[in-house]
């Protein structure tokens, strides 16, 4: 059996007197889309902020390809291989395209101590992020100010920074999120292809692309994995039907 | 891209300044007006502590009101060797460097938990710690300050001795420390502090520790506050608590902001519009009416509150609208 | 100032070709007076401002023959400003001669730009003890005094009223703790408590924690030290806590004309009564004194305070020594022998300077009164130094 | 120890604490709500003073003065929240410093014009001028008046804030401004009348004290550094947490001046004590600050609805 690149043991969360995140365990394996879907309010952005170290757990592991990154910084887990993407579009709006992603490129050389050498006369790592502009079809638009070019390029460059980062594992808060039909459908052919290169955990609202795209898939109520398996399987689980599927085509 | 060898207007004036920044001895000596070289030598001074601060407070989004306790940390780490009948400009030049970078990293490393207006505060709250103990230092002259009788003293050709002399190494001062915020901000370090001013957590995402590099930021621009603060206490011959109270790091921000903020030239542009309003609008008051001398801060009040109601971006951000031409990559 | 001299003075400097500044007509004789203008100090540097153009008008704005340029500046209680100012005084104008300054940090700040370009600097004030010994310098007078002769005064006036146990106020800055040395210096009895104030830019004026512990000590005598605004404040609250009946007050630098009259309108009678010590007061009878105090409350109603007859004192000290040369501001060893010999009618009545230039004069014991006119003021009732001399005179070496 | 001394400093902490209170309390809504960090607040601290005593000193009783002067501070306010504060809403903090420290500027030299540069001394009716005493402690009558007046406004202030319809606005507006605006409230009014009502306390603080203190040009400049410290330990936005950071800041303040050189005499030298303590005891509330900003950066009892 592979062993999981990602692993959450007993995870928990709790705001107040309100539970997020309910002894959750997670098993993502390598090489493949693994997609979280849940209602509104059912913890899904919580828990993707304990992986990415936003959220300090209340108790519980994570562990990561083996390590234990529990106490952890998010910037430490981003260093070893954990990218993520944003809920809420949050790129460098006063920056160019081109320096959102080199900023990313910078992020994964390890650390910027360098305060010498201008970054714009950088050919190397001009090129390689050239490159990822490229990738995700924003090549044309480097030189735009983040502010100016449109919500679904803004989308795009949220996920060519995280593919910069060179992850293993990408996390992806909702990337379809505010996107037209056209854009999405973009989206989601541009994330089937990139399975190839890292392992994905997607949290995602619309559920064309879910079934389309996850191979694995976890439903999440109430703080708490209720069922994981193929889209196959989860669509056939009348525990989701009741829980999830139910209220949400009702 | 650089701001050297500008196309644009704006670009040009500064270059101007600079060229005439160097010849101003020649100028004033030819002209006869000593006096305008004291003015002048304060001004580049205070320009110095105020691009210090801009790198913080424009670069990376730090804004501190505590900012002048650098200045008299360096002037008493030429005042308290002094004191003691040690004059050697190396040994002082190193004490402020070490001191300065002491107390940024204790200062910073507490200060840096925090973000916006609590900075502000936290900032002020250790920039009184160090105004009420050096109130307190009774043998270094505690609120009346401390007199320093000589320069720092440097080998000849560094020497210090002199108007003209003192002069040039402000100016040499001020020309390096534009030039290392200049290369600094556009670094890989100077991108990383850009980013964690608009989106702190998004850079943490892209696997930055902000808190280290904006510590180390800080660092850098308390040092380079705390060689202000050594020449203000060679140009001046005295060091008072006073130079550093609350009052003094909000002058710093407002020349910060006078000249714009978050632009390499703002802090030198805004100094001297400060030191140029506090000589010489007294005077203009006097010439208007002898006895509206002591109600100048009336007419400097209404300038500051128009330049923030009318004035965007500070004296730089008016020079940028003549400048068509001109791009954000001066950031 | 016509439009012509403020465009060659100001103007042109601002635009880097002016003329030089030797082409300033040198028929005159011109004074930098350096004060605090602005800022809550401002009242202090009025009331200077209004006795030096008082003098000048007592003698006719002539000094050996020579008409007499007054440039007022404002420091505004920041010492690299009158630094900066005292530059501006000493290259940009050429004066002959440096007067003013309220604040010992403002006068240390200034001291080297007016003294290294050989000009003459008179304090009508500020008196860091520095000054008077190590840094003595031949062209530095004063008209004021040291800061511990005033309190010695007190100290000795306690000791002689057989007071045993004193209670001592004061600002937590170097005059604060000058007067403190000062008074215990000459004191004998015990000094059962002693408290330093903070002071700065967010003073502390609200003293009921400490004259809770001042009633709390048993002391006999309450010695205070509270300059500019803070006196008020502490008079203020000295009466509400009812402390006239059972601590009598001692004050120096902290009851004078210039917060009387307020004192007076808001009622707080308790300060009546209450003694001081000072080289001078409004009713010392001097020549000098009666013409100066009965001009200033013909021309603002009001007594003038002490840092305006040591103003008023400076302006006619520099005219002695103008006279003495006859209005030849090139003879300046003759005028410093003319400043030295201080031969003129000063509002202390004649006094000599010692070897560092500071003057040696009688400390008298004053108390507040109120005077004919039902205003209040303060009265001498005793002498209690005759020709003191400051302590930092043997430090100096000159 | 001498227990009615105590008694008297803690007396004297309170009184200090509830000024602070005055002020910081207008502050704290100010910045909670509008976002807005008015540095010349103290401003308002010192016209109150001068409002009150001009009313005195043209043979008003103290009452009616400092009556007449509220309504006096209410117009003042609302008008520069009018012609100033407004246009500064949308504007950063940095903008917020520069601006109202030129207001700072321009107030210090109207006064300076208006009512000349040596202050004011305000005479206090001979009942309030005296002193009671209680046991073996004797006070101040007008001390103990300082006292419930502050206290008096704290309540009206809590119930305003807690019970009317006004208090839930500002509520709504210091936890969440865009919920609020959403729940139909009309800001623009919301921020005139807290602005208003800021300007009024400080000016009723600057009233109160004025009788201690005398009016003084730039009074407010010295107590606004402290009640901005009050404001961030007590939790930006917070009613109940500048009361209590008021009512610890001003015990701290006077019990450190009192008791400070006694307990550093215990450790060190006499003379190294008395050195020590007046410099200590005047950094004792930007260390309590730096020590909060820390270790609980919200403040100590941030509004509800504000997370960390």
């Amino acid at each position: 059996m592979t062993r999981p690149l990602l692993r959450t043991n007993g995870l928990c969360k709790s705001f107040g007197g309100i539970v997020a995140t309910d002894h959750v365990e997670l098993d993502i394996l390598p090489g493949i889309i693994h997609a979280i879907i849940g209602p509104n309010g059912a913890g899904k952005t919580t828990l993707i902020a304990q992986i990415s170290g936003a959220l300090k757990p209340d108790a519980g592991q994570i562990e990561f390809n083996g390590h234990d990154i529990t106490s952890l910084s998010s910037s430490r887990r981003a260093q070893l291989g954990l990218a993520r993407s944003f809920q809420v579009t949050s790129v460098f709006m006063p920056m160019t395209v081109l320096e959102n992603v080199m900023l990313a490129v910078q992020g994964a050389d390890g650390h910027s101590y360098r305060f010498w050498r201008p970054v714009h006369k950088d050919s190397e790592m001009l090129e390689k992020s050239m490159g990822y502009l490229q990738q995700v079809g924003l090549a044309d638009r480097a030189r735009h100010l983040a502010a100016e070019i449109s919500h679904g390029e803004q989308r795009q460059l949220e996920i060519s920074m995280a593919l910069a980062m060179k992850p293993r594992l990408l996390l992806l808060d909702e990337p379809m999120a505010g996107m037209g039909l056209e854009e999405s459908s973009r989206m989601i052919r541009f994330l089937a292809k990139l399975r190839e290169q890292t392992t994905i955990l997607l949290i995602e609202h619309d559920m064309d692309a879910v079934f389309s795209l996850a191979d694995t898939l976890s439903v999440l109520v109430h703080g708490s994995v209720i069922a994981t398996g193929t889209v196959k399987n989860i669509r056939a689980n009348p525990e989701v039907q009741r829980a999830y599927l139910g209220e949400e085509h009702a | 891209m650089t701001a050297w060898f500008p196309s644009s207007i704006s670009g040009r004036c500064y270059c101007v300044l600079l060229v005439l920044l160097a010849v101003a001895p020649w100028i004033f000596q030819w002209t006869d007006q000593p006096f305008l070289l004291d003015l002048l030598s304060r001004g580049l001074i205070l320009a110095i502590a105020a691009t210090s601060l801009n790198l913080i407070m424009g670069y990376g989004g730090m804004v501190s009101l505590g900012h002048a306790a650098f200045i008299g940390i360096g002037a008493y780490c030429v005042g308290i060797p002094a004191y003691y009948d040690l004059y050697n400009g190396w040994f002082h030049l190193g004490l402020t460097i070490v001191v300065s970078a002491v107390f940024a990293l204790l200062a910073g490393a507490v200060s840096l938990r925090t973000r916006g207006v609590y900075f502000i505060m936290i900032t002020l709250a250790f920039s009184q710690m160090v105004y009420f103990a050096f109130v307190s230092l009774e043998e270094y002259g505690g609120d009346d300050g401390l007199v320093i009788y000589l320069r720092s003293e440097f080998p000849d050709f560094l020497t210090m001795q002199g108007p003209v002399a003192l002069y040039y190494w402000i100016f040499a001062t001020l020309l390096l420390t534009l030039f290392l915020v200049h290369r600094l901000v556009r670094a890989r370090f100077g991108r990383v502090i850009a980013g964690a001013k608009h989106n702190e957590q998004r850079m943490q995402s892209l696997g930055f520790d902000t808190y280290r590099y904006r510590l180390t930021c800080y660092v850098i621009s308390g040092v380079t506050c705390g060689l202000a603060g050594m020449l203000l206490g060679n140009f001046t011959g005295f060091i008072s608590p006073e130079m550093m109270s609350w009052i003094r790091s909000g002058e710093l921000i407002f020349m910060v902001v006078m000249g714009g903020s978050g632009f390499l030239f703002g802090p030198l542009v805004g100094t001297g519009a400060f030191v140029i309003l506090e000589q010489y609008l007294p005077e203009f008051m006097k010439f208007l009416n002898p006895s509206w001398l002591e109600y100048w801060h009336l007419p400097f009040g209404l300038l500051l509150v128009l330049l923030v109601l009318f004035g965007k971006g500070g004296i730089h951000g008016m020079l940028s609208k003549l400048d068509s031409r001109t791009r954000q990559s001066d950031r | 100032m016509s439009m012509k001299h403020y465009m060659i003075r100001v103007i042109l400097p601002i635009l880097f070709t002016a003329l030089p500044a030797g082409l300033v007509a040198a028929d005159s004789v011109r004074i930098g007076f350096v004060t605090t203008l602005t800022t809550p100090a401002g009242v202090i540097g009025a009331d200077m401002k209004n006795s030096v153009e008082l003098a000048l008008e007592h003698i006719g704005n002539k000094m050996g023959g020579l008409d007499v340029e007054l440039i007022i500046e404002d420091d505004g209680f920041k010492p690299d400003i009158g630094k900066q100012k005292t530059d501006k005084l000493v290259k940009q104008d050429d004066v002959h001669f440096v007067t003013g300054f309220i604040w010992s940090h403002v006068l240390l700040a200034s001291r080297q730009s007016a003294l290294d370009s050989g000009k003459f600097l008179i304090s009508a004030n500020a008196g860091p003890s520095k000054m008077a010994g190590v840094l003595c310098h031949e062209n530095f007078f004063s008209t004021s005094w040291q800061n511990d002769q005033t309190p010695m005064a007190m100290g000795a006036y306690l000791t002689q009223q057989g007071i045993e146990s004193l209670y001592i106020m004061v600002p937590n800055y170097a005059a604060g703790k000058d007067m403190l040395s000062g008074t215990e210096s000459t004191f004998q009895g015990e000094v059962v408590g002693r408290d330093l104030t903070k002071w700065g830019a967010d003073a502390q004026l609200d003293f009921s924690a400490e004259l809770a512990k001042a009633k709390a000590s048993g002391a006999e005598g309450l010695f205070v030290f509270y300059p500019g605004k803070a006196g008020g404040a502490f008079i203020r609250q000295y009466q509400q806590a009812g402390l006239q009946d059972v601590l009598p007050l001692y004050s120096v630098f902290t009851v004078d004309s210039i917060n009387l009259p307020r004192f007076q309108d808001a009622g707080m009678s308790g300060v009546l009564g209450s003694k001081m010590t000072m080289f001078w007061s409004p009713d010392l009878d001097t020549p000098g004194n009666r013409r100066f105090v009965s001009a200033y409350l013909d021309k603002h109603g009001k007594y003038p305070s002490f840092y305006g007859a040591q103003s008023y004192d400076a302006i006619m000290l520099i005219h002695s020594a103008v006279e003495a040369v006859g209005g030849n501001l090139d003879d300046k060893d003759g005028i410093r022998a003319a400043l030295k010999a201080a031969n003129f009618e000063s509002v202390r009545g004649p006094y000599l300077y010692g070897n560092n230039h500071m003057p040696i004069q009688n400390f008298y014991l004053r108390e507040v009164v109120e005077d004919e006119a039902g205003r209040w003021t303060t009265r001498i009732v005793d002498t209690v130094f005759e020709n003191h001399q400051d302590p930092y005179a043997a430090e100096c070496q000159m | 120890m001498d227990w009615s001394l105590l008694l008297t400093q803690l007396m004297n902490g309170l009184q200090l604490g509830l000024l602070l209170f005055l002020l910081a309390s207008g502050l704290t809504l100010i910045f909670g709500i509008m976002d807005f960090i008015n540095l010349s607040h103290g401003s308002f601290y010192m016209i109150g003073a001068y409002f009150c005593g001009s009313i005195v000193a043209r043979g008003g009783s103290f009452l009616v003065a400092v009556l007449v002067a509220l309504v006096g501070m209410f117009i003042v306010g609302a008008l520069i929240e009018r012609v100033i504060a407004r246009r500064l809403y949308r504007a950063d903090h940095l903008d917020h410093v520069l601006a109202t420290f030129g207001l700072i500027l321009i107030f210090d030299a109207i006064v300076h014009i208006v009512w000349g540069p040596s202050g004011m001394a305000i005479p206090l009716p001979a009942i309030l001028d005296g002193q009671v005493t209680l046991g073996s402690l004797v006070l101040p009558t007008y001390r103990l008046v300082i006292i419930s007046g502050g206290l008096l406004v704290a309540a009206i202030l809590s119930v305003l804030v807690t019970r009317s319809r006004l208090g839930m606005m500002i509520r709504a507006g210091a936890s969440n401004r865009t919920m609020a605006e959403a729940l139909g409230v009309n800001i623009h009014k919301l921020f005139l009348i807290v602005f208003a009502i800021g300007a009024t306390m400080s000016g009723f603080a600057g009233m109160l004290i004025a009788p201690i203190t005398e009016a003084s040009i730039g009074m407010g400049n010295d107590i606004i550094i402290i009640a901005f410290v009050v404001v961030i330990v007590g939790g930006i936005g917070s009613i109940k947490g500048a009361f209590h950071a008021s009512i610890l800041i001003g015990l701290i303040d006077t019990l450190g001046r009192s008791y400070l050189d006694d307990l550093l005499k215990i450790f060190m030298s006499l003379d190294y004590a008395e050195t020590a303590a007046p410099a200590l005891s005047a950094m004792l509330v930007y260390i309590l600050m730096a020590v909060v900003l820390a270790f609980r950066p919200q403040g100590l009892f941030p509004p509800a609805g504000i997370r960390a």
